[in-house]
């Protein structure tokens, strides 16, 4: 195994998951000294009934909730931080719980900032001031339709990222009553953010053993369950396993470097407001098509994460890069028809993928040229390796 | 990959591994808003010359409080008070452990009591007494074995009581780990050996104890694939630098997987023969483990065959029938104790028999056997066994290992259902 | 003089690019079809553009198309409609005026005119009835609009300009004519884009008579009556122009004050149309041919000044908190000469204060103070500074500043002076109007909000009252008669005119189609037919004219969809669906997913919004 | 902002769920104490344990489950013998004769020496309606063992072949790791004891 000359790695998170976990919630606020926290949560979660399924699990503890702060739709801005951030002043508050994904983790995240720091805009860390103070106990209840970004050190609010390592929640909660997903759709854009993230941790150049070893349960969760859990979204199994790869998943992603899928999606996301998983789903393909053409050199362990031990023994040594490839591709074209398959498909006017292409390569650091973001979205655009 | 019906896994420790780790120190702290670290560690390192290493490689951009080096071999809690007293002197903000397990529990000590306030660490006695952010708190593991520096508890005697207290919360766990192969470069080859076998032992308990879960599975699918490939080459050339980090890394690696699943048998039978016959820990876990294998094969057969892969490697996993994979492990270690053995000049025992003091004299007495296998019942690693320890069943796989015999496989007591994971 | 009897039928399509131009005929189905105007000029763009095209690349196209009345003498058909691929949207977007520039290029002889391409340097296109001649427009490149027009309008009857906001591709440059403005959608900067400072006609070459002159006069008479009668018409914004409607909206509580936070406030009075034309003493400046004179212009501070209308009112003055009527007329000229979109400014204005507040950017911007507006206003027409992102919209800024919940546009085009939590159906419409948030594609707040003619609050039947206005607006468009004429043609006839306004407002409430179809129309389809020459049947052609406006808004619809719109487009901003306001007791918000599902059942579009094969057959609509 | 849209929450109450696990307590140390007398291998595990040791059981967190709340209003001979309804916890000890007796549930001056406290009322469930095993239980974290720990194997292994001696082998198999046979344990033994665990478990 190749170690590489040197790396960090840190994976902050405690991660609870199983049957019965939601309730050891006030034993974990309780190791924090915590006794109120503000549950910030989203308005689908609300009507899909599954916050009363949380309050229940804290029924017989001591820990009061401050509130239920559902007001959180697509959008994670300052002005709603500030409300919650004024509720949870109000109340006395002592911790943040956050019961879903995407925008709600990253609102809780901007709260904690808020409250924490007391301050009441983050003008100060938009503009490259660094959060080098311990925060409030965050924790995270993942619900369905995760944007992978749960578990990383990034919070995007306003459309603008701030990283730091205080940003990692301190407790993840993955339970099966809060899991199941609302619909296939939305189960197949979490896995495939997950599937990306994790690819994009693996076929880094710079990965690490501890990347590859969070990489590698969280691929071979997606690569047992992401089939059935888009055909069976309700499936319990199913949905916890996904949701734990979706975690494991953004806790490599975190330790790496973003790969070429994942900038673009971002961008093309923020851009036309159609969420990541969508594209990463024709990216995805068309990435490893390109990677397959130009015989990029990847690890071999992408094949052992994704198709297991024996099967990985089983093929000679120097098919086995090659081969992950494949799987991974065999893997997303599992999803079938479930999500569009081409940029044209979902209606991507064309004169914008210069400038993804451009901003994306700004963003890599070097690490890919403009033209080969270009290659990649215009096969994508076809939709040529779906 | 095995989805278990419940787990929890923590290990914010922040690794930073390489050839240049070390250097990276100052700036790391800084970001932590912690420049002025104490450093503690015990004469042995000090004398290696490992802590001038470390402020070599700091020097001029981190000032070093103190260093407080007369940490003994088992921490206790009034060594722990004294370094409080040198680090509030001397004004430091944080803490920098060199060396092994004992140092390392002795720095975490310290680290509550220089958070919380106070000046005895008896206050801070019992569970959940830790609630709330420590001082920044960075280890360099010298041994690459333990994995100390990837669990919470840290274990601190009070010689008054004769008793061991466990301190155990997340707040303990360091903030950084620096694996620098430097500082394991004058490790002995016997010592590279066992240690290297206690964190083996981490690793494949990690791997088939009942509180295994997926993390730590692949964490310790890697340990072992890391110690397994690097070994005995390093063991053979002390000198092998990218040997010893990967050694380092696995042994890491084993401690965050072990510290989330916790250990089986082989560590109960390994701690107990510690305590009352003081046999090192590292040589207990290399003679225990395929024992505590073999044990427990009838239980988890799968799950340790699934070990040969990292072990041995894919070739050899895909030539083997399934069945007789976990036969083969066990095999594999016994064979790789067996190399041990010669490469160290029969410095690494095999069995128990073999382990001899300074004196020459067998440290691990057959008389002793019978003791030592009622008190297993005084060790927690007994639980999260796959299969019932009872003491008549610990004294079964004691004389064994003592006579260094595989086990009567028909002498274990069968009769459990389904582990559950 | 050549006299044209009923429509020309002849456009000018020039290609800058090529330096060529070539004329072509509107087929006779097609101007059955989409009538003319707005409804023309959507399908000779459909027929000639590919989707994905950019806005502001040598592949947009941008259409001018003169009104089927233009010229007849109907009162207040002096407009035109100018059609192309927004560079503020993405999406088609249509606009009209009421300038000069459409009388001329129509005794042009000219029907309309389709540009494309792009030129090397700076022009100015000549256009008479033999064609077009590109002259270089170095001398004005640069000037504001009014210089510009000024020097243009010498070599003919009429000019379009666009101003510096144009040229440097601010996303909501404008292109004036006269007083009058082609506003929303940011077709100066496509002008700017193909490097045209300005198309000016020479005009006056033909003369223009509607084919059935008897038919017409009658109905023209009648047309007459009503709009003199009207109150509106013939009231308040004759008196006091569209600013007559600030009142109206204080009282009714949709009045936009603090980007959208409040619905009423106590000073509003201070710069509403009645109290201006008292202060001002304003006299009328309007479109030609006009009789309901709803622009006016009266001597500010010593100067004679065009006279701010309800929305730059609306948008740079109370959704500020700004509440002082003579800085307002001066911004108001800023926007003016520097050829910027009021509403869109003033709406990206309020969002850069918020933003500002909240810490997202930096600006000297406040709510309630005027400083640094007008520098602003002139930093965005020359994108300076931060006004270089804010010259992109308030979409594509809070894209990168972040403030997404608060910045109030639709589909990128920005929000004008009716909040809909005041007038639900109008919430609807903003939703659903194919340009973005538009306050011309229904106009309902005028049923629901001010003449209490509908619940603004019910939500039945408001999807229905929604796409029959739409429809009926997009034929109207497509004459193209001023949308004001509305109130004359729709509230005028007999049996509206005598019903109790309580009775209409329990019909609409419960029986919407009924009461919407007993509404007669019928002078627009009879003046249209009487001008082309088709014989008017009555009722079936009234169906058939209503038939062709749903058509127009298919159509557009259709092309949007092809760019990418679908529901996740058809929404309002995050902060109208979600917070309520202090005015209203039971703080509102606007239910919009409801209505919106019923809607797009109505309207024959899929649950995503698409328009579906069947409707599209149904209406004749092309599937490419 | 109207912040009255967000009220706070109390946490409610599991009532059947808390009755359950309170009887059940009082069943379960009851019967340990009975088979602390009856059995030999039990008894011989009670040997090893120091004289004055005091266990206690108990749920967390402990003041979600407020101890005298019910006491005041019960009968006196009831809160002596601390039965049932009497918070969620159990004391066991070992008095001075070396006997290992229930203690009842109020903890109040008692050194209690090893604690093993279930993180929530449901993690209790878990174990106590035999879904997970004592040893899963604490492999899922279901409960924290503290105090002085050398002794938890003891009693955990007096609690395993408590729930032989109580439980029907088709139950019991899910409870214990390794269900003894018959040499280990005769049937006779088993089904003796069983019979004098009950009979003990209601009559002293």
């Amino acid at each position: 195994m190749l170690i590489p000359d040197y790396y960090q790695f840190l994976i902050h998170p405690k991660i609870i998951s199983g049957k019965c976990s939601l309730e050891n919630i006030p034993s974990e606020l309780n190791g924090y000294d915590a006794q109120k926290p503000l549950v910030i949560t989203g308005k689908n979660i609300m009507e899909r009934g599954l916050v009363k399924k949380f309050i229940k699990a804290f029924y017989d503890s001591t820990v009061t909730l401050g509130g239920i702060f559902d007001e959180v739709r697509d959008y994670a801005g300052i002005s709603l931080a500030r409300d919650a951030a004024f509720l949870y002043k109000e109340r006395g508050c002592d911790s943040i719980i956050a019961l879903g994904n995407g925008t709600v983790v990253d609102l809780a995240k901007a709260v904690n900032v808020l409250v924490s720091e007391k301050i009441d805009n983050l003008s100060a860390y938009h503009e490259g001031a660094s959060i080098s103070r311990q925060l409030k106990p965050l924790i995270i209840v993942p619900a369905c339709r995760s944007n992978g970004m749960e578990a990383t050190n990034v919070m995007t609010i306003d459309n603008r990222r701030i990283t730091a390592d205080f940003l990692y929640p301190d407790v993840i909660v993955i339970d099966p009553r809060m899991t199941p997903g609302c619909c296939p759709e939305c189960v197949a854009e979490s896995g495939v953010i997950a599937l990306t993230h994790a690819f994009a941790a693996l076929t880094d150049e710079a990965h690490n053993p501890m990347t590859a070893a969070v990489a590698h349960p969280a691929l071979s969760y997606l690569s047992e369950y992401l089939p059935k859990g888009v055909t069976r979204p309700k499936n319990k199994d199913a949905s916890i396993a996904l949701a734990n790869a979706s975690v494991l998943a953004a806790s490599a992603y975190s330790n790496t470097r973003p790969g070429m899928a994942d900038l673009l999606a971002e961008e093309l996301s923020i851009i036309t407001g159609i969420s990541v998983g969508k594209y990463m789903r024709i990216l995805l393909p068309s990435l490893i098509a390109d990677m397959q053409k130009k015989k990029i050199k990847i690890s071999d362990e992408l094949f052992l994460s994704l198709v297991g031990m024996e099967a990985y023994a089983a093929t000679p040594v120097q098919e086995r890069p090659q081969k992950g490839l494949d799987a991974a591709m065999k893997l997303i074209n599992s999803l079938k028809g479930l999500l569009p398959k081409s940029l044209e498909q979902l209606k991507i006017q064309k004169y914008k993928l210069a400038e993804v292409a451009r901003v994306a390569a700004e963003r890599s650091a070097e690490r890919f040229t403009d033209a080969d973001c270009r290659t990649v979205l215009e096969q994508a655009w076809e939709g040529s390796a779906v | 990959m095995l989805l278990p019906s419940f787990y929890d896994f923590c290990c914010r420790v922040k690794t930073i591994s390489g050839n240049k780790a070390l250097e990276k120190i100052p700036a790391l702290l800084a970001g932590m808003n912690a420049y002025r670290p104490l450093i503690i560690t015990d004469k042995g390192v000090a004398s290696a010359g490992l802590v001038d290493v470390v402020k070599k490689a700091m020097e001029n951009k981190l000032k070093i409080g103190a260093v407080y080096d007369d940490v003994p071999m088992d921490s206790d809690y009034k060594i722990v008070n004294d370094a409080v007293r040198v680090y509030r002197q001397k004004g430091c903000d944080s803490i920098i452990a060199i060396g092994g397990g004992s140092v390392i529990d002795t720095a975490k000590g310290v680290n509550i009591v220089a958070s919380l306030g106070g000046d005895n660490l008896l206050d801070y006695e019992g569970y959940g007494a830790v609630k709330r952010k420590l001082k920044p708190f960075v280890v360099v593991p010298t041994t690459a074995g333990t994995g100390s520096e990837m669990t919470l508890v840290a274990v601190i005697t009070d010689p008054d009581r004769k008793i061991k207290m466990n301190f155990v919360s997340y707040f303990l766990l360091p903030d950084l780990a620096v694996l620098d192969p430097r500082m394991t470069r004058t490790l002995p080859a016997f010592l590279t050996a066992s240690t290297a076998m206690d964190a083996m032992t981490h690793a494949c308990e990690a791997y088939f104890c009942i509180e295994k879960n997926p993390i730590s599975d692949s964490f310790a699918f890697r340990a072992i694939t890391m110690i397994s490939e690097n070994l005995l080459n390093v063991v053979k050339n002390p000198g092998n630098l990218n040997g010893r980090l990967a050694l380092a890394n696995a042994s890491t690696m084993a401690g965050a997987a072990f510290s989330n699943s916790m250990v089986g048998m082989v560590h109960n039978l390994g701690h107990t023969v510690g305590a009352l016959c003081h046999v090192p820990h590292g040589v207990a876990m290399s003679i225990f483990l395929p024992y505590g294998l073999e044990y427990n094969l009838h239980r988890s057969a799968d799950i340790i065959g699934e070990i040969l892969f990292p072990l041995a490697g894919p070739e050899v996993y895909a030539s083997t029938r399934k069945k007789h994979r976990a036969e083969r492990v066990i095999e594999l270690i016994r064979k790789l104790n067996q190399d041990l053995h010669d490469a160290t000049g029969g410095k690494h025992p095999r069995f128990l028999k073999e382990i001899y003091d300074r004196n020459g004299s067998p440290v691990v007495p057959q008389s002793m056997l019978p003791v030592i296998a009622q008190a297993i019942m005084l060790d927690g690693a007994r639980l999260t066994n796959p299969e019932e320890l009872l003491p008549e069943d610990a004294r079964m796989v004691l004389e064994h290992a003592w006579e260094g015999t595989p086990l009567d496989r028909k002498k274990i007591k069968k009769g459990g259902r389904k582990v559950k994971y | 003089m050549q006299e044209i009897k009923g429509t020309n039928d002849r456009i000018l399509e020039i290609d800058l690019s090529a330096k060529k131009f070539r004329v072509t005929k509107i087929g006779k189905k097609d101007r059955n079809m989409y009538l003319g105007g707005k409804g023309l000029a959507l399908k000779l763009l459909y027929d000639r553009m590919e989707p994905g095209v950019d806005p502001l690349g040598e592949k947009n196209m941008i259409a001018f198309m003169m009104g089927v009345l233009m010229g007849t003498g109907a009162p207040c058909s002096g407009r035109f409609e100018a059609a192309t691929k927004s560079p503020l949207t993405g999406i088609m977007s249509t606009a009209s005026c009421g300038g000069p520039f459409g009388m001329a290029l129509k005794t042009s002889g000219w029907d309309g005119i389709i540009i494309s391409g792009k030129a090397k340097v700076p022009v100015y296109l000549y256009i008479d009835s033999k064609g077009v001649q590109l002259k270089p427009a170095k001398a004005i490149w640069g000037k504001d609009t009014g210089a510009a027009e000024a020097v243009l309008s010498k070599e003919g009857v009429g000019a379009l300009v666009i101003g510096p906001a144009g040229e440097n591709l601010v996303r909501f440059a404008n292109i004036r004519s006269g007083h009058r403005f082609l506003g929303r959608g940011g077709m100066g900067a496509v002008l700017g884009s193909k490097n045209i400072k300005g198309i000016v006609a020479k005009g006056g070459e033909v003369k223009i008579v509607p084919a059935k002159k008897k038919k017409f006069d009658r109905s023209n008479k009648r047309f007459f009556k009503y709009i003199n009668q009207n109150s509106i018409t013939s009231g308040s914004y004759r008196y006091y122009g569209t600013n007559a409607n600030t009142n109206l909206s204080n009282a009714a509580g949709i009045l936009p004050v603090r980007n959208f936070t409040g619905g009423s406030h106590g000073e509003a009075h201070k710069i509403s149309g009645e109290t201006m034309a008292e202060r001002f003493k304003t006299t009328w400046d309007t479109c030609k041919p006009c009789i309901i004179m709803c622009g006016h212009k009266g001597m500010i501070e010593g100067k004679e000044r065009h006279i701010p209308e309800y929305e730059t009112v609306g948008l740079l003055g109370h959704n500020l908190e700004i509440f002082d009527p003579v800085v307002i007329s001066e911004w108001n000229d800023i926007c003016a000469g520097m050829g910027m979109d009021t509403i869109s400014s003033g709406g990206t204005l309020a969002w850069a204060m918020e933003a500002t507040e909240k810490g997202l950017v930096k600006t000297n911007l406040k709510f309630g103070s005027t400083d640094g507006i007008s520098e602003m206003l002139r930093n965005i027409a020359y994108r300076k500074g931060i006004g270089k992102d804010l010259a992109l919209g308030s979409k594509a800024a809070s894209k990168k500043y972040g403030g997404e919940d608060f910045a109030m546009h639709v589909k990128g085009m920005e929000l004008p002076a009716y909040d809909p939590r005041g007038c639900f159906g109008h919430g609807l419409s903003y939703a659903t109007a194919n340009r973005g948030a538009c306050h011309l594609s229904t106009s309902l707040f005028v049923l629901e909000a001010y003449l209490g003619m509908a619940d603004p609050y019910a939500m039945r039947w408001k999807h229905y009252m929604v796409k029959f206005m739409e429809n009926a607006y997009a034929a109207m468009n497509s004459l193209h008669i001023c949308q004001f004429t509305a109130f004359a043609v729709f509230l005028e006839p007999p049996l509206i005119k005598l019903t109790p306004n309580f009775i209409i407002k329990i019909l609409n409430q419960n029986l919407a189609p009924l009461a919407l179809n007993l509404m007669d129309v019928s002078l627009w389809p009879e003046l249209w037919h009487a001008t082309v020459g088709k014989t008017y049947i009555p009722f079936v052609s009234m169906l058939k004219f209503r038939k062709a406006g749903e058509r127009v808004h298919v159509l557009e619809r259709y092309m949007n969809t092809r760019e990418g719109i679908s529901k996740k487009d058809d929404t309002l901003p995050l902060r109208l669906l979600t917070e309520g306001r202090k005015c209203d007791s039971k703080e509102r918000s606007v239910p919009l997913e409801k209505m919106l599902k019923k809607y797009y059942r109505l309207r024959g579009y899929d649950s995503n919004g698409i328009p579906k094969k069947r409707t599209l057959k149904r209406l004749g609509i092309e599937i490419k | 902002m109207n912040i009255n849209k967000y009220p706070e929450i109390q946490p409610g109450k599991k009532l059947i769920k808390r009755i359950y696990v309170a009887v059940f307590m009082w069943f379960f140390a009851r019967a340990i104490q009975a088979a602390a007398k009856v059995d030999e291998e039990v008894k011989k595990e009670v040997e090893t344990i120091p004289a004055n040791f005091t266990l206690r059981l108990i749920v967390n967190p402990e003041k979600a489950f407020p101890l005298f709340f019910y006491a005041k209003m019960l009968p006196r001979f009831i809160v002596d013998k601390g039965i049932l309804l009497y918070g969620l916890q159990m004391i066991m000890g070992k008095d001075k004769k070396g006997k290992f007796r229930y203690q009842g549930s109020d903890p109040r001056g008692k050194k209690i020496n090893l604690s093993m406290a279930f993180t929530s009322l449901e993690a209790a469930m878990m174990v106590f309606t035999f879904r997970e095993s004592l040893c899963t239980g604490y492999a899922h974290s279901r409960f924290v063992v503290e105090g002085d720990l050398p002794f938890a194997q003891s009693i955990m292994r007096i609690m395993d072949l408590t729930a032989v001696f109580l439980l029907p082998k088709i139950v019991a198999k899910l409870v214990v790791k390794r269900y003894p046979k018959w040499s280990e344990m005769s049937p006779l033994r088993k089904y003796l004891n069983r019979v004098l665990v009950y009979l003990r478990m209601f009559t002293v």
